[in-house]
């Protein structure tokens, strides 16, 4: 008995604990946030070791890829399931400038932010009238033709061969260490969340939200629809376009292995488990998935299994993620058990008039 | 030469036909997708292979405990994780069947051996020759199997009482249980057939190609969703045209632009008909 | 005796509040209507006794036994049949397979065949089209398809939800006369109208429903003759 | 009642198959002036406003707004000319804060750009502040300033119907269709409601109204239109409405009439 | 909404901490024993290269064994760790920075496709650590870095020798020929293809396959149709055998070769008779009566109950090979190993001699091979 009420105080405790957690880093954001960015300087000092500064890198790119995908799959409500084909489009697109035609990093950056985001708005306008299953599996296919087109493409993208030697970026003359790479991508990420906490609480923010909350109802407040999907399509892929071009210069060598669609799956479910539609969930996803692997390397084969297998719990037992916002993607618990439950509980059938029932005068 | 890549599509198409069909159950049913049934064909696949080892060498044998086996896990997914999921968030859904199908390749390569496992030939006499071209008794029965498993299903739907809560239950599973349906059992029978029929697919392909290994049912799984959606999401006698009009599409492809472009083609297709026809060729109106 | 008794029902959707602690009970055999306006609470009501929606407090008892917040497949089997409101019929199966499909809970052919002839009896126009698509039916036809299924399953008490919704008069007053037959055929009835003069005319007693509330109940024969009723439609007073 | 026309429709038509929704329905409303629309269900009151605001279009006759034909607009662009509505069955974004649902109500007056939003330039900022305030000083003047950090669904219901109209008015409307506003209110809260809605029309805000509360609307409406199966069955003050043999029987049945 | 900071904050916090935690973590582990050398192997154990990883692993820990039961390498014991790649080149290069980041190991065995391994390349190149990839053929991957050994040797000599075992012994003079499109299948069909036109025969259609494809009917009907009087598949041995069955069930009866890939027990087993007649070359023979090998084979087969393939024994020639250049150099120092490995002559290895070329590939010894009657045999003319 004891023990029951033990575990029923469990939620209450957690809840509270979690208050007790949001009291005290709203009380203290100012100083958290000098925290955050001092740890981020310090970090590659304190943990030296280029493993953890290359992991913590990695980290950064999924972090800008997760809060991006955030923006289409969280506040406007829609399906991508090819986020990964516009990552590999911004890879390409830097890795052929600085191999091709030796432009520098700082230039091929932003372009193949410009030139993701253009296939992002061009496949939005194409694809966002659709349902939004359609729509996920429209984006799927786009995915799977990008793959193809990039190792068919031979004279182009050097097909399966990849692109090797991709130069490391300089800066003033500098080229990269790790240590910089961290900043550089740390900076980004940085910029990304802030750049997606920025336009959600915006004018823009608030029309996508309306969108996801209600699409009819957003229209009859002057919404154009169309055109903030096809906007928040577009921002999306810039910032995954930025964070391929990234991964091109860092890595220095890119095949169309490193964006398949299990990519796109990977960066939906970093989103899915922080929580689809909070900024948080996206950045506390990314840490995760990028982290569990990592730490489950010693299991070598059963890796993947365990992976699969925590993935799998926490949706069905969080479905609305881990820091999701609250009910957005749950759905209201039920007084009803199972019928499994149900059925091997139920009270004989005869009407039972001695038992009270509460409400009546 | 047309004629037998025709005929190879057709064959490849029976394959991609039960796929599709399992698709079309779950998604008629749950309005999910499955991104799980390419595990459920190699589950189905593995299964052969342990028959044809321990019970009976016999394709027909192992279809039969194939299809159990498959009915049986549909039915032990479903409760485990999708019955929760339901009414929750799509995506959350979608996430989940992604993570089992990585949980299952992945438990089955820990069980089962990385390794490619080889399956006896089987019925590889020559049945008949059509136009100079060679059919073996194998292609036959992958085409009567996929037949029978057809009209089989067509019967359940239409004559059985169980077919009849199924499609009550597709259509509006609110009302259905006003009629005293039971909803949540229903959409288990459902996933359960659904996962049967991948499991069949398994076994045609573990004996049609020889050979079985974890990760055989990534393509076929994602190609035959493309047939899917090609023949309409909802309906199996479309699902049934689009898996086989996917594999001659596919084999044409080949013999008339470029083997690269082989994989590209379902994509496309895909691709087109969400945007001009979402429903198909002989789906319905999806209501969404 | 009581065949459907609904003691102090709270239904919550959400934070709204849509019933708040409603009582009404349906004796065997009796007509019961319920009426109000729109957004009254009427077809909530109808949707937790027959476990589409579920309640927060209260009771609902079907001969004594709780039923309240069971599935809506085990209170059916009870012997209760709920004409949705906005008909539900299933558009893609053909009338037949929605008489059927009415019949779900029995397990003896015959008896489903006898209901079927019974049914199709009584309304010749469905037998005329068993095999036409229920959605190809018109509004009024898809309402008799709707109130027959509900016979299918040879219920004790049948609740209809607004059978007179959109149908031109003349189809009304034949759904009506359906539902007096039904009546009289032993079957009880807790219908909820909007047209309350019509329900008042077939009905036995009336319930009637404001904000969640039942703000009066009698015969109805004392109902009609009273003003109150006109009043809270017409906004009289 | 000023005497000129805000809305005007002609041989308005709108049908669902083989149904007639709307059936060659012709109206005008008078600027400044509270517009009932009543009937019993299913006679195409939403349908109705959903053709004015485009999002179930008229399939036949015209529909002119200040003398410009919408018929054909989009319903964003509808609100941007100046008709704003609520919704029969609350239509609020849930997961949003009270204050928000009321920001995205002045969605249409301004037009900022992502990357005014992203630098958050000095025109983005004052643009917000104006909007911040605008909204608070509207949840002020209905009593939901100190509700205006909770999730819209969290309201109880009352205060949803209520916020639902403020939502409307933060675009600065010309035009205010109110789809039973005061469904599922009690009286107290519908007495509120009515004071509001005078008030609005003090405000010299035009109103269509479709409710079912015939008290209210006996008691606000300058002029009331009934629709049955569609059609326009009457049109009048509140005391022809009453004593209208058509009405009454389209209530109560013919032999209401008896 | 104002808490979207403050559990930025936190998360990110948390990352730092539980980073430094797994840090912490495994260091400890590898200041354990000093006396040992620590070597890494890294390989797809998971995901849809796994079969190939799997036998490196094997292999691996089969020559380590051997190694330490031998009294070690410069008197030490040798330790092994395992990093799995999962097929992925970004997780090659993030193992390749934990390695190199832990001073106990000395050298890399791995990865196994060239992606991974050029993905992983930059770091080795920088770190300063020998990347010895036994399958790793990319043309750019041992050029590319002082660092990288590649062992299966490249197909620019590969190539040429089928080229001519296709022209000169068997008389062949219109191939058609399907590979695998990956980097390595490219490669090979491009320098066969060469070499066999530079002898004057000519390639009559190339076509190719996806990873994951097990239909091959469709593009073998087409190449069927061609004129071509052999058929050169660059294809593993899974693949081979799936297209050596399906070709024989269309009906296409030609001669048919291919790479020293489609050397596999597994060949025999998955292509049953339609892999007879099969030509390909070896640089490493199961059947081969030196006693080295048949002690290999005997134990890997005893130890995990399957015959080896050729990659399986690339892998335990890197392991050997990387053992004997520690003796060689006398030391465990990366640079010095690195400068041994380099001056590689004559190795004796299971797959042959190895001598690395100054980029850094083997040049490997050919031996004609077929299948005869369900054998690999040894093919005499």
């Amino acid at each position: 008995m004891e023990l029951k009420q033990t575990l029923r105080r469990i939620p209450t405790l957690l809840g509270s604990a979690r208050a007790a957690m949001a009291a005290f880093s709203a009380r203290y954001r100012m100083p958290l946030v000098l925290l955050l960015l001092v740890g981020i300087v310090v970090f590659p000092h304190v943990i030296t070791g280029p493993y953890y500064i290359r992991v913590a890198t990695i980290m950064g790119i999924y972090v800008i890829l997760a809060s991006s995908l955030n923006i289409i799959i969280g506040f406007t409500g829609l399906f991508s399931l090819g986020h990964a084909a516009f990552y590999g489009i911004g890879a390409y697109t830097s890795a052929l400038l600085a191999t091709q035609a030796g432009v520098s990093f700082w230039i091929a950056l932003p372009a193949a932010g410009l030139v993701a985001a253009a296939f992002g708005a061009l496949i939005g306008v194409a694809t966002l009238r659709l349902r939004a299953v359609f729509l996920a599996f429209t984006t799927l296919g786009f995915g799977e033709i990008t793959r193809i087109v990039i190792l068919n493409w031979r004279s182009f993208t050097r097909g399966p061969l990849g692109i090797a030697g991709i130069p490391v970026p300089q800066f003033f003359g500098t080229p990269f260490t790790r240590v910089s790479y961290w900043y550089l991508v740390a900076g980004l990420a940085v910029v990304t969340v802030l750049g997606v906490y920025r336009v959600y609480h915006s004018r823009i923010g608030r029309a996508l939200v309306a969108i996801r909350e209600d699409e009819l109802a957003a229209r009859s407040m002057g919404i154009h629809v169309f055109g903030y999907k096809v906007l928040a399509f577009t921002m999306a892929c810039f910032f995954a376009g930025i964070a391929g071009s990234f991964f091109a210069h860092f890595q220095r060598f890119i095949s169309a292995d490193s964006f398949l669609n299990t990519e796109s799956f990977t960066i939906i479910t970093m989103v899915a488990l922080g929580g689809t539609g909070s900024i948080v969930g996206a950045v506390v996803g990314a840490v995760i998935l990028t982290l569990l692997p990592e730490m489950f390397r010693f299991l070598v084969e059963f890796r993947m299994v365990l992976y699969g297998l925590i993935l799998i719990m926490v949706i069905v037992l969080k479905p609305g993620g881990i820091v999701g916002v609250k009910g957005v993607f749950e759905k209201p618990k039920s007084q009803r058990k199972p019928w499994i439950v149900e059925k091997l509980t139920r009270k004989p059938t005869i009407p039972d008039a001695t038992q009270p029932q509460g409400g009546t005068l | 030469m047309l004629a037998q890549q025709i005929i190879n599509g057709i064959t490849q198409g029976s394959l991609f036909a039960l796929l599709a069909i399992s698709f079309a159950i779950v998604y008629g049913t749950l309005r999910l997708v499955n991104f799980a049934t390419g595990s459920l064909y190699m589950i189905g696949a593995y299964t052969s292979f342990y028959v044809v080892r321990h019970v009976s060498s016999n394709l027909f044998v192992s279809l039969a405990i194939a299809a159990v086996v498959g009915f049986v896990m549909g039915l032990i997914l479903e409760r485990l994780a999708f019955k929760s999921l339901r009414g929750v968030s799509r995506i959350a859904s979608l996430i989940c069947t992604i993570g089992f199908s990585l949980f299952l390749n992945e438990l089955a390569a820990v069980i089962f051996g990385r390794e490619t496992r080889v399956m006896p030939s089987v019925y590889t006499g020559t049945a008949f020759r059509i136009a100079g071209t060679n059919i073996i008794w194998l292609q036959v029965i992958m085409i009567l199997v996929a037949g029978v498993i057809v009209i089989g299903l067509q019967l359940l739907l239409f004559k059985t009482k169980m077919g009849l809560s199924i499609r009550a239950v597709s259509l509006d599973y609110k009302t259905a249980g006003l009629m005293g349906i039971n909803v949540d059992r229903t959409i288990s029978f459902a996933f359960g057939l659904a996962s049967a029929c991948a499991g069949v697919a398994g076994v045609l392909a573990a004996f049609y190609y020889n050979s079985v290994f974890p990760v055989m049912g990534t393509l076929p799984g994602l190609k035959s969703f493309s047939a899917a959606v090609f023949g309409g999401l909802t309906s199996i006698p479309g699902a049934i045209l689009g898996g086989y009009l996917l594999g001659v599409i596919e084999n044409l492809a080949v013999q008339v632009i470029s083997s690269g472009y082989r994989d590209i083609v379902g994509f496309i297709i895909l691709v087109v008909f969400l945007l001009v026809r979402p429903r198909g060729l002989l789906g319905r109106k999806i209501p969404m | 005796m009581k065949v459907l008794d609904v003691q102090s029902l709270v239904v919550f959707y959400g934070k709204i509040n849509a019933l708040k602690g409603v009582s009404l009970s349906v004796e065997q055999g009796q007509f019961v209507t319920l009426i109000g306006a729109n957004g009254a609470g009427k077809t909530t009501l109808l949707n937790t006794v027959t476990g589409v929606v579920e309640g927060t407090e209260g009771s609902v008892r079907y001969h004594g036994k709780e039923i309240l917040n069971r599935y809506p497949h085990d209170i059916v089997r009870l012997g209760i049949a709920h004409v949705p409101e906005g008909r539900k019929i299933f558009p893609e199966l053909t009338v037949e397979e929605n008489m059927r499909i009415g019949a779900f809970i029995m397990k003896d052919r015959t008896r489903v065949q006898a209901l079927l002839d019974r049914n199709y009896e009584l309304f010749p126009r469905l037998a005329e089209r068993r095999r036409q698509e229920g959605g190809t039916l018109s509004g009024g036809e898809q309402q008799m398809l709707a109130i027959a299924r509900g016979l299918m399953s040879d219920p004790e008490l049948i609740l209809l939800d607004e059978p007179s919704l959109g149908l031109a008069p003349l189809l009304v007053e034949k759904i009506f006369e359906f539902i007096v037959e039904i009546n009289r055929l032993g079957k009880s009835i807790l219908l909820v109208e909007q047209n309350a003069n019509l329900a008042l005319q077939v009905a036995h007693y009336g319930y009637v429903m404001e904000t969640g509330r039942v703000v009066r109940e009698d015969s109805t024969d004392r109902l009609r003759s009273d003003d109150a009723i006109k009043n809270a439609y017409l906004g009289i007073g | 009642m000023s005497g000129d026309v805000i809305l005007e429709m002609k041989k308005a038509r709108r049908t669902f198959g083989g149904l007639v929704a709307v059936n060659d329905v012709d109206m005008q409303i008078q600027r400044g002036s509270i517009h009932a629309i009543i009937g019993p269900n299913g006679a195409g009151k939403t349908t109705f406003f959903n053709g004015i605001t485009g999002i179930i279009p008229v399939v036949s006759g015209s529909i002119l707004f200040e003398g410009t034909e919408i018929q054909q607009t989009a319903t964003h662009t509808i609100c941007r000319l100046g008709i704003a509505r609520t919704f029969q069955n609350i239509r609020l974004f849930p997961y949003l804060s009270v204050l928000d649902n009321v920001k995205i109500g002045t969605h249409s007056l301004y037009s900022g750009f992502v990357l005014a939003a992203l630098l958050r330039s000095p025109k983005y900022r004052r643009e917000e502040r104006e909007i911040t305030e605008f909204c608070m000083s509207l949840l002020e003047k209905i009593g939901l300033a100190d509700k205006a950090d909770l999730y819209a669904r969290n309201l109880p219901y009352g205060d949803q119907r209520k916020l639902e109209i403020v939502r409307a008015l933060a675009s600065k409307p010309k035009m205010l269709l109110l789809d039973e506003p005061a469904a599922g209110m009690n009286n107290t809260e519908t007495a509120g409601l009515e004071r509001f809605i005078r008030s609005l029309k003090d405000e010299a805000y035009t109103i269509a109204i479709i409710e079912h509360d015939m008290k209210l609307v006996m008691s606000i409406a300058d002029v009331i239109s009934v629709l049955d199966h569609g059609e326009k069955i009457a049109e009048g003050t509140a005391g022809e409405i009453q004593n209208n043999q058509r009405v009454i029987e389209a209530y109560l049945g013919k032999q209401g009439a008896a | 909404m104002k808490g979207i900071m403050r559990f930025s904050v936190l998360a990110v916090l948390t990352a730092v901490l539980v980073l430094a935690g797994c840090g912490g973590g495994s260091q400890q582990a590898t200041t354990g024993e000093p006396e040992t050398i620590h070597i890494a192997l890294t390989a797809p154990i998971t995901g849809d290269w796994s079969e190939y990883g799997v036998n490196f692993r094997r292999s691996v820990e089969m020559g380590i064994d051997y190694l330490n039961a031998n009294g070690g390498v410069l008197g030490r014991q040798l330790r092994l760790s395992v990093g799995d790649t999962g097929g992925s080149p970004q997780e090659a290069a993030t193992l390749a920075q934990r390695w190199t980041s832990d001073p106990t190991i000395v050298a890399q065995i791995g990865s196994f496709s060239s992606s991974e391994a050029m993905a992983a390349q930059p770091i080795f190149d920088a770190e300063g650590m020998v990347q010895l990839s036994p399958t790793a053929s990319h043309t750019d991957f041992a050029p590319g870095s002082d660092w990288s050994f590649g062992i299966v040797g490249t197909q620019a000599a590969e190539g040429p020798f089928m080229a001519n075992f296709a022209y000169n012994d068997l008389g062949l003079r219109r191939i058609a020929v399907l590979h695998l499109n990956n980097d390595w299948g490219i490669d090979t069909a491009r320098h066969f293809s060469d070499a066999f036109t530079r002898l004057g025969g000519e390639i009559v259609r190339t076509e190719f396959y996806f990873d994951g494809e097990r239909d091959f009917t469709a593009v073998l009907t087409r190449l069927a149709a061609t004129n071509a009087d052999g058929f050169f598949m660059a294809s593993f041995f899974n693949d081979g055998a799936a297209i050596a069955r399906q070709k024989e069930r269309i009906g296409w009866d030609v001669a048919f070769l291919g790479p020293s890939s489609l050397y596999s027990p597994q060949l025999i087993e998955l292509g049953g008779t339609a892999v007879d007649g099969l030509k390909t070359n070896v640089s490493f023979f199961g059947d081969d009566p030196d006693p080295r090998i048949q002690a290999y084979v005997s134990e890997f087969q005893q130890r995990f109950n399957a015959r080896p393939n050729f990659h399986a024994a690339l892998a335990y020639d890197a392991i050997i090979l990387l053992a004997d250049a520690m003796e060689r150099a006398g030391s465990t120092d990366r640079q010095a190993i690195r400068d041994a490995l380099a001056q590689t002559k004559d190795f004796p290895g299971l797959t042959g001699s190895i001598t690395f070329t100054p980029a850094g590939d083997a040049q490997k010894e050919y031996r004609r091979l077929w299948v005869n009657s369900g054998r690999f045999e040894i093919w005499e003319g």
